[in-house]
């Protein structure tokens, strides 16, 4: 069978290779050999995504199982089920957006060529990640994409990229490092050989309570700083104002659910009475993120970092249904991961329009743009109603999945977690209202529309979001059988307890 | 006399020697003091032969002694050149690497 | 009293024999060899050979070992897979090490002073120099240090150990006095270096003596049968193994013993450094490791407080203060430091599995910290007549070198990122090799220190990178700093690049080499 | 034509589209287009109506199949329309009383550049009404629930380059969702006490479910209510809303989507039924609404507000009928439809004087208009008489009606139910007529510029179709019980209950309460001079005319220590969660630097620290341990 995953992982390293290989003089068609990447790993998922038995959601497809370092138990083991897919797919679509969305960044080729080849690693590294069935080769993704990630933002980027950069990268390795502890004594805990990290021979493992707890803390922790989740989440807002928004963009919707991704498929399913026992004060976690990070929202005033406190709001949410442990809320916590990705890709995408037009971050720079860009105006509240959860637009179904059906496990969690649906309110139609209504400001009278380009960027996915927001079953019939597998484990009680 | 009294002896003299070591600044009566702390060794090592009632440990003072004579080459090539430079064999004075 | 003459076996040792042979031979064409351009390229051509054919001579054995090994000199020495593989890591350490020493600047200038024997700023020293003359000792100097190390490895004996120790340290002093530049340093830096190693030397001779004398052995199987017959441990016995492990963790770098390193490491001239740093720390390791798992195995319950004290000490000092270095010679020798203090993770746990992991561990630690050292040397200050001049080696001078050189700005980061421990790079198998040893041994605990002190060393790490790649060249000295084009010191960096991406991509090869090796002949553990 | 009952909500929603990306070429024809899809939908719903009543009483509940919407293992959710009486009845009101200020529309906004999008917001808000009394499940519901709020803000907002409408637009958003919290939490319970969210699970799992239960679903259901229907607490965002377009006041903040929360405790119904405490705080609610919103409503000046108090205090009336339980159910939709009628003619009439008098609403400005614009005078008198429930105007039948079931019961309740109920008449009286005479009899008070003149045939028809409905519909409704009994498969029977007062005093009294309320609005407004700035009053008055100092109470309680702690969390986030880690930076470089002091370069030192190393390493293994 054809190795989808292997060449979904290897075409855009290829091309990361490509246009470093290029000599300079060559280089002025960059953006478009990148986005060529990018198309042809699009349709490459999106066939692959034809051949995904969907009736068979739950097993890993498209699997390839071979060796790497068996020496120290590894292997390059890759699949998908229908999580892993759509995670998949929410990568492809939106690194050729990004690319589209920041087109126009840079003049200088050389440093364009970077941007670009940089943002191809990453994309390498996110797809494999979402695809890896092998405990150490995810982690070797999960660690190894921090390089090309911390480029990106350390390079290019407003004046404090580079405090940035090193805040990102401390916070994911100290997240990532202690992972690392949790990694190598799973694998001791586990079968061993040369496929002893596989994430298979590492599941149903019978551990000592103790044992369970500490190594599932060290995945957890790590998982949370990626998610990022209160408290360890204040290197995001510091990366989003200051990087390129093509990388945050990416960054938030896609590589940040990682951070669930790994709590989902990793913690509930390798540790699952950790999980149980965790679970109480990690679901105060969420809800103090749903709700801190929605009221940090209301109180910035620079849009992108604005955006990411909604995002940590936002991931509270996803990680409150995940610990649930209800077949709903996990379903709802799946679908979410996708759906975010795709509200807060365009939102970040938007956003970054109004920053190319105004040259300023600030809410307070804007005002009364709705008179003069009446279309940028309608496309922002279209996707900053979907940041808020209004039905018709996807992220609706999730939020809505996760909050009604965690209700019957974790009420009062809930109920929290519903104010931070007031506060969405709150938060984005604030800034609407501020960027686009009231009176013009000044200097904004002859506000370019939202071009061609810029219109394939965001349009495509409100198309995305209309679909899924209307009709869901699309998504959710691949996710339910995850799902319930996970159900399934985390829910068995341990004999005897 | 019991032999275990050489060993306290060396250990004494161990003593001195890493005493110098820390406390003479001047580089050639610090480097007699190292000299010092491995005789001590050899004093140890001559007297547990003796308790052991074998010849191993003095042949390995013999070995220990060779060893440090090359020793004492090198040190005073060094202390020798930095003497040529500064004029001094203070050891604290060269002290631009630090921190 | 009979004395018996022991029967020697000397085909195990002729790797050592070949490399020693040849530093005595080097000796010998110093007076040989008059002029000092054909000396140059003689010396070099001989180290590099003695080497490869050491190396060469070692991997047959390797290949054609019978059984497990052989034991020398009625157990004096132990050729077997594990002093092998560290022998062909030192032999590999030190091939490197002889390109960086006969790698010139493209000035035609070696690392080296013309004449060690002149003084700094006198007349001769500008005569020899005008003369061309050039210190081609060093050849001959790094052979015998490299001969010593490998000794070092195989030895199984303490008093011998000694003297194996001094063999490799002496030529090191003097290598370390002769820097052709801010030669002041350098001499300070050998006097610190030599009189703290005849120090931690004589620590080493009488804890060897004290072992002597509670157990009436020298060997290391000798001592180790009596350390395991005694029940109650032995006050004298404990010392004596103290005293043995603090002089091996002096050549490591460890704290408290490593004050040494930051000032021999910048002081020395820089090809020194990086041979010193990588070769010495793994021949420190090798011994430190042979004679914990076949003596001191048993007292692992009483030396678990030594090491973990240690390495938790080393880890965190290394680390802080690499944080507030503003020298790159410097900062690396912090970091080395840490490393000890990781390296020391491994025996945390007591595992077995630490003796195929530290060979991993240091191989990894070894190329990349060559080729940093290899890259320091070929960043240079421009003198103000424009010619190439000394190192640039304060922080500051290396900002924007991504632009300058990307090719010497990317390694750096790779092997930066390799001593932090990232994936796909060498560091980061090494790392978990390390951690999994100790992880093994149930130092869980240890390893948590350890990846939280790695974490934090990621921020010198990066901050080197930030300078090279995210930050201009300061206005007004775009002419201050040249990238030299030396191709030796280039040779080594790819080379260096390469084992360090190999090594982390696909070392199924030598962790299959290193589990090979994780068997002592003679021992209670393994 | 019943399956086909999606079009209903699918061809106002496909105009809306349709008219949001045509762009400017839609300008000439858009809102024609948006005045056919709503006309389009009232014909389809007329057409299934007339199929329903062609059906067997007990037979006429329709379940139209959608499409797969959730599939997932638990919550398995199709999406589906109902086709009952009780949502062909809304049915017929939204697109009717919708229909009709479309047309309206089309003249009213004519001078706006922006027309087209003033359409498509309407016919979106029609197809999310739709879709919210149609839907088969309480989260499809919830669906067209938040897309008439999408509308609601869209339309409040729609001149919102004006700072202050923008700012109601977005309270009214704000507030509702709110009560949306109250929908979500509902959902949450139902979820989980009955497994799914659709009405034929919920309501057939009622009987199963404990009393606790069901009385914490109702009173979620009643905070979601209050929300949309501006009850009572959350009935600021009413008077705000007024900022929008006029026609939208009428449709959306009158007629239709304010009494989605009466509709959600009716079609609750079988919840309430098990929860009779839930059903005390609805009428409870609803009767201290019905109070409030009349006090405020007698004194606002500002002609669109002093209706918007007024709705509210009519969907007070509606609330209390729906919290009465079944005979009180059929009486809530009856106030609602003929309310529907006469609130939005009203509107309507009040567009048109302000068409007339240049946009402007102050009533002390008003005056003596009925000579100017005699179609609105009695088109707008229709409704006056309507609302008061001067017989035969369709208000005397549904608000008599509800009157009389509040006073039925046991205990304390009807007593202050019914006095509430009819205190409220009285009231009512008093602040429509005085709206009434302010803006139509009297001095004219008007400004120099003013020139009074009715509005066009486009506006007017309207009117007088909704007048003719407020004058006959309560009555055609009421003969024969033909509503009640219509409605009868979904409320379920009404037990007729005697009030504790006879229904024939309480008529009388009723109508007397209101006529002394006419009488003293006469006197004070159409007989006396009204004062053009408003006078000093007493402190109910200065009350009234803030809105009871909601706003006030909202920012003291709410607004401000919510942003307190927002700028308090911002500064928290900074200083400490972020210090945290850069503090831990911070002591670790400071470490360093103080560590690296230690490093002097003296030889001697160093040579030193060896020995006290090697004596400590000694003593810790020697000692075996620390």
């Amino acid at each position: 069978m054809f190795p989808f995953l292997t060449v979904l992982i290897a075409l855009p390293a290829v091309g990361a290779a490509v246009l470093w290989a290029l000599p300079t003089q060559a280089r002025g068609r960059v953006r478009e050999i990148a986005i060529g990447f990018t198309a042809v790993e699009l349709i490459l998922a999106a066939v692959m995504f034809l051949q995904f038995d969907r009736d068979a959601a739950g097993t890993f497809q498209f699997a390839e199982t071979h060796s790497w370092i068996p020496q120290i138990g590894t292997s390059w083991a890759l699949g998908v089920n229908g999580i892993g897919l759509s995670m998949v797919i929410l990568a492809v679509i939106l690194t050729p957006l990004a690319i589209l969305a920041g087109w126009r960044e840079d003049r200088d080729v050389k440093k364009r060529t970077n941007y670009l080849a940089l943002i191809l690693l990453s994309q390498a590294f996110m797809v494999g990640i979402f695809v890896a069935r092998d405990v150490f080769l995810f982690y070797v993704m999960f660690e190894a994409m921090l390089i090309p990630l911390y480029f990106l933002i350390g390079m290019f980027g407003g004046l404090q990229r580079r405090y940035a950069a090193v805040k990102f990268l401390i916070f994911s390795l100290v997240g990532g490092l202690i992972m690392l502890v949790g990694v190598i004594a799973l694998y001791f805990q586990g079968p061993g050989g040369p496929q002893g990290f596989l994430t298979d021979n590492l599941t149903g493992i019978d551990f000592s309570t103790t044992t369970e707890r500490l190594i599932f803390l060290a995945f957890f922790l790590a998982f949370a700083i990626k998610a990022p989740m209160f408290p360890v989440h204040t290197w995001l807002p510091d990366v989003a104002e200051t990087a390129r928004v093509g990388t945050t963009a990416l960054l938030v919707a896609v590589l940040d659910k990682i951070g669930t991704f790994g709590m989902l498929t990793l913690c509930l399913v390798l540790f699952p009475d950790a999980a149980r026992w965790a679970a109480p004060v990690i679901i105060v976690f969420a809800v103090i993120s749903v709700l801190y990070g929605a009221l940090l929202a209301i109180g910035q005033e620079n849009m992108l970092r604005l955006v990411s406190f909604t995002s940590i709001s936002h991931f509270g949410i996803m990680v409150l249904g995940i610990f649930a442990f209800q077949q709903t809320s996990i379903e709802g916590a799946s679908l979410y991961m996708f759906n975010h990705g795709l509200s807060t890709g365009a939102l970040f995408f938007v956003v970054g329009f109004l920053i190319a037009r105004r040259g300023s971050a600030n809410i307070s720079d804007f005002g009364g743009l709705q008179k003069v860009v009446p279309v940028l105006a309608g496309t922002f509240l279209i996707i900053g109603m979907s940041a808020l959860a209004l039905p018709g637009l996807s992220p609706f179904i999730s939020e809505i999945m996760v909050l009604v059906g965690a209700w019957g496990a974790v009420p009062v969690a809930v109920a929290f977690a519903t104010v931070g649906v007031v506060l969405a309110a709150v938060y984005i139609l604030w800034m609407y209202q501020r960027v686009f209504t009231g009176p013009t400001a000044k200097g904004l009278k002859k506000t370019r529309e939202l071009t061609l380009r810029e219109r394939l960027v965001a349009w495509p996915l409100i198309g995305l979001m209309l679909i899924l927001g209307f009709f869901p079953a699309i998504a959710i019939n691949y996710l339910r059988e995850p799902a319930q597998d996970i159900v399934s484990i985390v829910s068995v009680e341990e004999a005897g307890s | 006399m019991d032999p275990i009294s050489f060993v306290y002896l060396a250990a004494i003299l161990f003593a001195i020697g890493s005493a110098a070591v820390l406390t003479r600044r001047n580089a050639i009566v610090a480097f007699m003091g190292v000299e010092l702390m491995l005789n001590a060794a050899n004093l140890a090592l001559v007297s547990f032969s003796r308790i052991h009632g074998e010849v191993d440990g003095q042949v390995m003072a013999f070995f220990v002694m060779v060893v440090a004579a090359a020793e004492v080459v090198v040190g005073l090539a060094i202390i020798i050149a930095v003497f040529r430079t500064r004029q001094s064999i203070s050891l604290d004075e060269p002290a631009e690497l630090r921190g | 009293m009979t004395f018996v003459t022991p029967t020697i076996e000397w085909a195990p040792l002729i790797p050592m024999m070949i490399v020693l042979g040849a530093a005595a031979l080097g000796v010998l064409l110093e007076a040989i060899i008059r002029t000092p351009a054909t000396r140059r390229v003689v010396q070099f051509i001989l180290s590099i050979a003695a080497l490869l054919v050491a190396a060469g001579a070692a991997v047959l054995q390797w290949a054609t070992l019978d059984g497990a090994g052989t034991i020398v000199m009625n157990g004096m020495i132990t050729v077997d897979r594990q002093s092998l593989l560290w022998q062909i890591i030192i032999l590999l350490f030190g091939i490197f090490g002889a390109m960086l020493f006969a790698s010139r600047t493209s000035a035609g200038e070696s690392a080296f002073t013309p004449l060690g024997a002149s003084v700094p700023g006198s007349q001769d020293e500008t005569i020899a120099r005008r003369k061309g003359f050039e210190l081609t000792e060093v050849f001959p100097l790094a052979l015998f240090a490299v001969g010593g190390m490998m000794l070092f490895t195989s030895v199984t004996d303490f008093i011998f150990l000694f003297v194996a120790l001094e063999v490799f340290s002496l030529p090191l002093y003097i290598m370390v006095a002769v820097s052709r530049r801010r030669r002041l340093l350098s001499h300070e830096a050998s006097l610190k270096y030599f009189l703290l190693g005849a120090f931690s030397s004589a620590f080493y001779l009488f804890g060897a003596a004290l072992l002597y004398g509670a157990t009436g052995q020298s060997s290391y199987e000798g001592v180790a049968l009596v350390v395991q017959q005694t029940a109650s441990t032995d006050p004298l016995l404990l010392t004596g193994a103290v005293m043995v492990i603090v002089g091996l963790l002096f050549k490591l770098g460890a704290v408290p013993f490593h004050s040494w390193t930051p000032d021999a490491y910048q002081g020395a001239p820089t090809p020194v450094t990086a041979f010193m740093a990588a070769a010495t720390k793994a021949a420190a390791a090798a011994a430190l490791l042979r004679i914990v798992y076949t003596t001191f195995y048993t007292l692992g319950w009483e030396l678990s407080w030594l090491f973990w004290a240690v390495a938790i000490a080393s880890m965190v000092l290394g680390t802080v203060v690499a944080l507030v270095q503003t020298d790159i010679k410097r900062m690396l020798a912090y970091s080395s430091i840490a490393h000890a203090g990781f390296i020391l993770v491994a025996f945390g746990g007591f595992s077995s599995q630490a003796l195929s992991a530290l060979p991993v561990y240091l191989v990894t630690y070894g190329v990349a910290t060559i080729g940093a050292f290899a890259v320091v040397t070929q960043v240079r200050e421009r003198t103000e007549d424009g010619s190439i001049g000394g190192e640039a080696t304060r922080l500051g001078q290396w900002a924007g070198l991504g632009k300058r050189s990307p090719l010497l700005a990317g390694a750096m980061a790779l092997f930066l990122l390799s001593f932090a421990g990232i994936p796909l790079t060498a560091g980061f198998i090494g790392k978990f090799q390390a951690f999994s040893a100790a992880i093994d041994g149930g130092a869980w605990v240890l390893v948590l220190i350890a990846v939280l002190a790695s974490a934090a060393s990621v921020f010198f790490y990066v901050r080197l990178i930030i300078l090279m790649f995210f930050t201009d060249v300061p206005e007004g000295a775009e002419e201050a700093v040249e990238v030299d084009h030396s191709p030796l010191a280039r040779a080594v960096v790819v080379l260096t690049m390469i084992l360090v991406l190999v090594l982390g991509i696909v070392p199924g090869w030598f962790l299959d080499a290193a589990n090979n090796a994780a068997v002592l002949l003679i021992g209670v553990a393994g | 034509m019943l399956d086909l009952s999606w079009l209903l909500i699918a061809v106002p929603l496909a105009s809306a589209f349709v008219l949001l990306l045509a762009g400017k070429r839609a300008n000439s024809w858009g809102h024609w287009m948006g005045v056919a899809a709503s006309a389009s939908a009232f014909l389809v719903g007329l057409i299934a109506f007339l199929q329903m009543i062609s059906r067997p009483a007990d037979d006429r509940a329709i379940n139209v199949h959608l499409f797969e919407w959730i599939p997932g293992g638990e919550m398995h959710l199709d999406a589906g329309l109902l086709v009952d009486p009780l949502s062909l009845t809304f049915v017929l009101l939204i697109t009717f009383v919708g229909t009709l200020i479309h047309i309206y529309s089309v003249a009213y906004m004519e001078d706006d550049a922006n027309r087209r999008i003033f359409f498509a917001y309407l016919n979106l808000f029609v197809a999310a009404m739709l879709l919210l009394v149609l839907a088969d499940s309480f989260l499809l519901l919830f669906v067209g629930w938040e897309g008439v709020g999408l509308a609601s803000y869209l339309l409040i907002g729609f001149w919102n380059f004006k700072p202050e409408y923008a700012t109601a637009a977005k309270k009214a958003f704000v507030v509702n969702r709110i009560g949306d919290i109250g929908l979500i939490i509902a959902m949450g319970l139902m979820f989980a006490a009955f497994g799914n969210l659709d009405f034929d699970t919920v309501f057939g799992g009622v009987s199963g479910a404990s009393e606790a239960t069901l009385t914490a679903i109702g009173l979620m259901l009643l905070l979601a209510a209050t929300g949309k229907s501006a009850q009572f607490p959350l009935q600021s965002w009413l008077g705000d809303a007024m900022a929008g377009p006029t026609p939208v006041s009428a449709l959306i903040h009158a007629a239709t989507m304010v009494t989605a929360g009466v509709y959600l405790i009716v079609r609750s119904a079988a919840i309430f039924n098990g929860a009779p405490d839930a059903r005390v705080v609805v009428a409870a609610v609803g009767a201290f609404t019905l109070i409030l919103g009349a006090v405020i409503g007698m004194a606002k000046d500002d002609i669109k507000k002093a209706l918007a108090a007024s709705t509210m205090s009519q969907i007070g009336y509606m609330m209390l009928a729906a919290g009465l339980g079944p005979i009180g159910y059929a009486f809530a939709i009856f106030h609602l439809v003929t309310h529907g009628f006469f609130k939005a003619g009203m509107f309507l009439g009040a567009g048109s004087v302000m068409h007339g008098m240049n946009d402007r609403v102050n009533m002390r400005r008003f005056g003596a208009l009925r000579a100017a614009m005699v179609v609105t005078w009695v088109t707008f008198g229709a409704g006056w008489l309507a609302i008061m429930g001067i017989p035969p105007f369709s208000g005397f039948f549904s608000k008599d009606k509800i009157i009389e079931a509040a006073f039925v019961g046991e205990g304390w309740q009807p007593w202050v139910f019914g006095l509430a109920a009819l205190i409220g008449a009285g009231l009512t009286a008093f602040y429509m007529s005085r709206l009434f005479f302010m803006t139509f009899h009297g001095k004219a008070r008007w400004e120099d510029d003013q020139h009074p003149h009715e509005s066009k045939l486009m506006m007017t028809v309207p009117m007088i179709i909704l007048a003719v409905g407020s004058a006959f519909l309560g009555l055609i409704l009421a003969s024969g019980d033909r509503f009640v009994d219509w409605l009868e498969p979904v409320t379920g029977h009404a037990e007729h209950g005697e009030p504790v007062i006879a229904p024939m005093v309480l008529i009388i009294a009723t109508l007397v309460l209101v006529a002394i309320g006419i009488f003293v609005a006469w006197r004070k407004y159409g007989v006396a001079d009204v004062p053009i700035e408003a006078p000093a009053a007493s402190l109910i008055t200065i009350a009234a005319r803030n809105d009871m100092f909601q706003d006030s109470v909202n920012r003291a309680v709410f607004q401000r220590p919510g942003q307190h702690l927002t700028r308090t969390l911002v500064y928290a986030d900074a200083a400490v969660v972020d210090g945290a880690a850069n503090g831990t930076a911070a002591g670790i470089a400071k470490t360093g630097e103080v560590t690296r002091k230690m490093q002097t370069g003296q030889v001697r030192g160093y040579a030193a620290t060896m020995l006290v190393g090697l004596v400590i390493l000694v003593i810790i293994v020697v000692q075996g341990g620390l």
